[in-house]
């Protein structure tokens, strides 16, 4: 009954080796709009317990405001709304931050292929590893002891500013932000977008009208914004 | 077969490792155009109709068994079947091999993932190695091994297209930049989506 | 060359000892007569005027450089080893000398890096030693040798410049300096930026 929407692009998200290599993809190949990238699917692929490498933190960051703002224009396409002229300067400078760091990634996304042909084309030869035979080599040259104190001082340095990068701020599932918002209409026909998300942080409010967007694609709901940036009715379509 | 080809025959079967042409030249004392001429005919004598080759690989010369008799010789000893370097591997290995040392931090970044499980699997295989830390302190740098070299068929360290050939061109980076930036919001004069 | 040729000279070439007929059978599927003639063609192959010659030695089939060539081939073995010290080995032999003895996950820590190759490969250089488990069970620990010693020219155990400016923090970090103060290491006094 999924009605054949561009937001059902097959795209294998385990293909990919991470949100540039993704992203990249995506916007190079002429036949995907960037809006149309199934954002669900990405989000959990990035945060969810199939991911294989965490995302870098500020990566995540990154592309958590693009796909909030691709998730606030695809609600206006659904919603019939008008576009909004501007986006404010700092959506816009972290999505130009991003593109940078999309071009700068670019040429090792490329690199790796070409690493890749060369590994296979390279695989047959073997190496004789077979040591020296015979008497020991002559003793190896002499070291200086001083350079085991300059090995040691940076270890007993206090380190440079902690880099937070291993942590991921926040875990945020998408299938909860589903099935919190499924649970309540069932208590409900329609429930507030305003209401749902009050007191949530900005990256759960995208991550929870992304839910709703995902369910109005399925059918499950019906969305109605009576104006722009004001509250969103979700009602169940009753099935 | 020279005297001067037996030599470099006999010392690239020995040496566990590439051989210099520099160390070649030392050790049969003779001059780098004598030891260039006696491995050439090597190399011929060498040729494809034979199990082994002469190679320029990873710094120097070596003798290696031929890449249609991996099939065989691979029955001699279990070579581990995860020999294979996954995609992942790969691109951290280009971006090593191009901006070594590097950093796993710095890697993280420029790949938009987190590296380190990546990385330590690469160290065990002996296709990265530390390369110390900078002289002001902070993170253990790394770059690429000789076995690096010589799985992937370099003849030197940098022996790799320049990473020019692989940037995007003018229009595809303004596409990127155009794709994420209007990401978000109508350009001018567009409406709504034609429904579906 | 026969293609059986091919790939027995790539088996032997690779083997590190000589292969026995029965081996050679098994690996290249064929008959005793069909691989006895294939070792023929190849003695031939690697006649006198060639630097390597195929001998039948201990029990098996091996691929060996020629004794006359013996006084250039050993000029091979007389080269000075390139057994350098890497940035990595430096800096676990720097940890363990200072704080010996000292376990893999406690050198780990300090450093931020696994350490696991790096230890294994200084035990098989013979640089790093075994320095048993502690009374109350846990890791293994290590310290370091006479030939690290020798090599780094010291002349005893724990013969290593002074340390100074213990800056690091935290419960782990405060029982590293008191070691340091304790062997010697670290002049009296010195502690963290901020005093209690």
């Amino acid at each position: 009954m999924s009605p054949p929407d561009a937001l059902r692009q097959p795209i294998e998200l385990d293909l990919f080796e991470g949100p540039f290599d993704l992203l990249l993809t995506l916007v190079l190949r002429d036949e995907v709009e960037l809006l149309e990238v199934p954002l669900l699917e990405v989000v959990t692929a990035a945060l969810g317990e199939r991911a294989r490498e965490r995302w870098d933190t500020d990566t995540a960051g990154e592309l958590i405001v693009l796909l909030a703002a691709m998730a606030e224009l695809k609600a206006r396409r659904l919603l019939g709304e008008p576009g909004e002229e501007e986006p404010d300067p700092d959506t816009l400078e972290a999505r130009e931050r991003l593109a940078a760091r999309l071009v700068a990634y670019a040429p090792f996304q490329r690199a790796a292929g070409w690493l890749g042909e060369r590994g296979r084309d390279c695989a047959g030869p073997r190496y004789r590893r077979v040591a020296l035979a015979g008497a020991a080599p002559p003793p190896p040259p002499a070291e200086d002891a001083a350079r085991l104190r300059e090995a040691m001082l940076p270890l007993i340095a206090a380190p440079p500013a902690p880099s937070l990068s291993h942590l991921t701020s926040r875990r945020v599932s998408l299938p909860a932000a589903l099935a919190r918002l499924q649970s309540a209409l069932a208590r409900a026909r329609s429930v507030s977008f305003d209401a749902l998300t009050a007191g949530l942080e900005p990256l759960e409010e995208a991550i929870a009208l992304m839910a709703a967007l995902e369910l109005a694609r399925r059918g499950e709901v019906t969305l109605a914004q009576p104006e722009p940036f004001g509250d969103i009715a979700i009602t169940g379509s009753g099935r | 077969m020279s005297e001067l080809s037996r030599q470099i025959e006999a010392l690239l079967f020995l040496s566990p490792e590439p051989l210099a042409l520099v160390t070649l030249c030392e050790i049969v004392e003779e001059s780098p155009g004598a030891v260039q001429r006696a491995l050439t005919e090597l190399e011929e004598r060498h040729s494809p109709e034979a199990g082994l080759e002469v190679a320029e690989i990873a710094g120097g010369f070596a003798l290696r068994t031929r890449a249609d008799l991996a099939p065989v010789v691979d029955r001699l000893r279990d070579r581990p079947s995860e020999d294979r370097v996954s995609p992942a591997a790969l691109e951290t290995l280009a971006v090593v091999a191009y901006l070594e040392p590097i950093s796993r931090p710095q890697i993280s970044r420029l790949r938009g993932v987190s590296v380190d499980s990546t990385v330590v699997s690469l160290l065990d295989r002996g296709l990265l190695e530390e390369a110390g830390r900078p002289p002001d302190g902070g993170a253990m740098r790394y770059r690429t091994t000789r076995l690096f070299q010589e799985r992937f068929g370099l003849r030197k360290a940098g022996d790799l297209p320049p990473l020019e050939n692989f940037e995007l061109t003018g229009p595809e980076a303004e596409r990127v930049r155009r794709h994420l930036i209007e990401a978000g919001h109508l350009p001018e004069g567009e409406g709504p989506a034609d429904d579906e």
